[in-house]
């Protein structure tokens, strides 16, 4: 009950930086906005059960999204020239529209009630099989991994599709990448001469590695799984790239190799579910991989949370380096 | 007691907010947000206590090491800038 | 031994939510950026000690004193960092902080 | 009680809601993309709204422990943030090059300019 008014309160925080964001006309101050929009989001997501709705939101929400709008907004510009486009017809829509979907809400099931039709179909059938069928303690890992992997392989694959179509977007025209050159005495790339955070950064980016690998492969038994886990190492790697400047986090993982990550997740996802196939099962049915349907599941779902693992990585990075080489150019 | 704690920081919570609605410079609103990634770790691993499942302080662990990477771009994106406005200013004299 | 283990970790939660709240204050009523720094992150960092610390306590010798152990080593790592690069940003962008008494804000008591 | 079992809706209308007017009447587009992601996070809190179960826990087993809130919808969302970030930057890829072909991300202005 009263974590029910924790939430309320976070979720009258959550409408209040929501109206800041859209009100302010400084494109910088809408990008900080959001990011405590999104530490709002995964407060409220932890209030309500979702540990790894939560996860997620943390690992992209901190860090990830703050670079890639701060990267646009280099290109852009960060002034909003300000005003609305009708702004009377937009605020009566909004309004009206706001009201008939408040209407709707009183007659929809209550916060939490058992009987809700959303708890009387597939969701409790996934709660009682788990344990059988594939006997890991996070039912939200089977589900996305082993029972929903078709889904899954989706979403990996709308990921790819996105990363792919960044790189076409900004790696055309102007000559494409081309290296940056700067004078021997310019400051150099990244934040070398900024020692505090150099230095406590790069004492930092081990543990990070370390913690998205143990978010990476702990995932079947707490919230995590390899869509947190990528995230989280991209987040390490972008790090790097912000003290030491890109073309030093280039040195270390080039393009090349990240493109070879961003299809190479993808294709180990597919190549469970075709190996699955070859050995007598349907797409993506684990229980084939061992002699024991429930070892099979666990291999299959360890396999493939490393595949959306290492294209989640890989895209994430594809795309900040693609922002970042089109600013030097 | 965990409530008190609770409530105490999501008062702060609203507190920062008041901070990064009122600005007036866009560092005040990044000090705030700072501020309520800080909160939001400490709200999270007392929720984890308040709801008995302390295996989920992965959650506060995750803000705790990378919530000031958002700080560390700021700073790379304002020194880009610094660089890019010194530069034009040499080249123009 | 449980009862007094008890009460010092009530004592320093307790400790810990007021100091959070101070910082919180700190942060709204300070008159120019770098005092509101000041008032944030010193605040900041003595509110997690106390309340992360009061946790352990309560959790006793569990994975999770470990885990809470690494959130605050980080916390006390990262919060620094963060403001000194944050302060490190403002003073590029040109924003000086101002030298002498403070001048005092006319609606101030 | 009844009432505040139907705030979390609300706060989803009034989210939706202001997404979706800085969509429609901003002309800016990184306010518009702005605008679409709380749009979407509105949608989020929606599913993972409708996926609690009262006094459950998250489901993640433990023992002695035996009502479980939804995992369903935690899954679709979960997919669903990453893909998310992943379409956001397509977007803004695509923002950056409509600014280095027009010089401006204010609508009015391209249009402006389209019909020269």
């Amino acid at each position: 009950m009263i974590i029910i008014l924790f939430g309320v309160f976070l979720l009258a925080l959550l409408v209040i930086t929501a109206l800041a964001i859209v009100r302010t006309d400084n494109l910088f101050a809408a990008v900080i906005l959001t990011g405590i929009f999104s530490l709002l989001m995964a407060a409220n997501f932890f209030l309500l059960d979702a540990a790894d709705v939560a996860l997620t939101e943390a690992a992209i929400g901190a860090g990830i999204s703050t670079v890639l709008f701060l990267g646009a907004l280099a290109l852009t510009g960060e002034r909003e020239r300000g005003g609305s486009t009708n702004r009377l017809l937009a605020l009566g829509v909004v309004t009206v529209t706001t009201l008939i979907v408040i209407y709707a809400t009183f007659d929809k099931p209550r916060l939490g009630d058992p009987d809700a039709p959303v708890h009387q179909h597939v969701g409790p059938w996934y709660l009682e099989k788990t344990p059988a069928l594939i006997d890991i303690p996070n039912a939200v890992t089977a589900v996305l991994a082993s029972f929903r992997g078709y889904d899954t392989l989706g979403e990996v694959f709308v990921v790819f599709t996105a990363g792919i179509g960044v790189l076409f977007l900004l790696s055309a025209g102007r000559g494409g990448r081309t290296e940056e050159i700067r004078p021997a005495d310019a400051p150099g790339p990244g934040l070398r001469h900024y020692l505090v955070p150099r230095v406590v950064g790069r004492m930092l980016i081990p543990f990070i590695f370390l913690f998205g690998l143990y978010v990476q492969f702990h995932g079947d038994y707490g919230p995590g799984g390899g869509f947190q886990a990528g995230a989280i190492v991209a987040a390490a790697v972008i790090l790097y790239a912000l003290l030491e400047g890109e073309a030093q986090a280039l040195r270390a993982l080039p393009m090349s190799v990240l493109k070879w990550l961003v299809a190479g997740g993808a294709l180990l996802y597919g190549a469970i579910g075709v190996a699955s196939m070859f050995l007598g099962g349907n797409f993506l049915d684990y229980s084939v991989l061992a002699s024991d349907p429930i070892t099979g599941q666990h291999i299959g779902i360890i396999v493939i949370e490393l595949g959306v693992g290492i294209t989640v990585t890989g895209v994430l990075l594809c795309v900040f380096h693609a922002f970042a080489a089109r600013g030097k150019v | 007691m965990y409530y008190a704690v609770t409530i105490a920081t999501l008062v702060t919570m609203a507190l920062a907010l008041v901070r990064a609605l009122l600005g007036p410079s866009i560092y005040d609103r990044l000090l705030a947000a700072n501020m309520f990634g800080t909160k939001t770790v400490l709200l999270l691993s007392v929720v984890a206590f308040l709801y008995g499942r302390p295996d989920f302080l992965d959650l506060a662990l995750v803000y705790a090491l990378i919530n000031f990477i958002g700080v560390i771009a700021v700073l790379e994106f304002i020194r880009e800038r610094a660089d890019t406005d010194s530069a034009q200013k040499n080249s123009g004299e | 031994m449980a009862m007094t283990i008890d009460i010092l970790s009530w004592i320093m939660l307790t400790a810990g939510g007021a100091f959070v709240f101070i910082g919180g204050l700190g942060a709204l009523r300070m008159p120019n950026l770098y005092t509101r720094m000041h008032a944030a992150s010193l605040t900041d960092t003595m509110g997690a000690v106390l309340v992360i610390g009061g946790i352990m306590m309560q959790a006793g010798l569990t994975l999770a004193t470990i885990k809470l152990a690494a959130i605050l080593l980080f916390l006390l790592l990262t919060s620094p960092t963060a403001s000194n690069a944050l302060a490190s940003a403002a003073i590029l962008s040109g924003l000086q902080p101002e030298e002498g008494p403070i001048k005092p804000r006319k609606n101030a008591e | 009680m009844e009432i505040l079992g139907l705030v979390y809706y609300w706060v989803f209308a009034i989210l939706l809601m202001i997404g979706f007017y800085a969509v429609i009447a901003k002309p800016n587009l990184i306010k518009k993309l702005i605008g679409l992601s709380i749009f979407q996070a509105a949608v989020f809190l929606l599913y993972i709204t409708m996926g609690k179960v009262e006094g459950g826990t998250a489901p993640i087993f433990q023992d002695g422990v035996s009502l479980y809130s939804n995992p369903l919808p935690q899954v679709l969302i979960l997919t669903a943030i990453v893909v998310g970030i992943s379409t956001m930057a397509l977007g803004l890829g695509i923002v950056v090059r409509i600014k280095e072909e027009y010089g401006s991300i204010e609508e009015d202005e391209i249009q402006e300019l389209d019909r020269k």
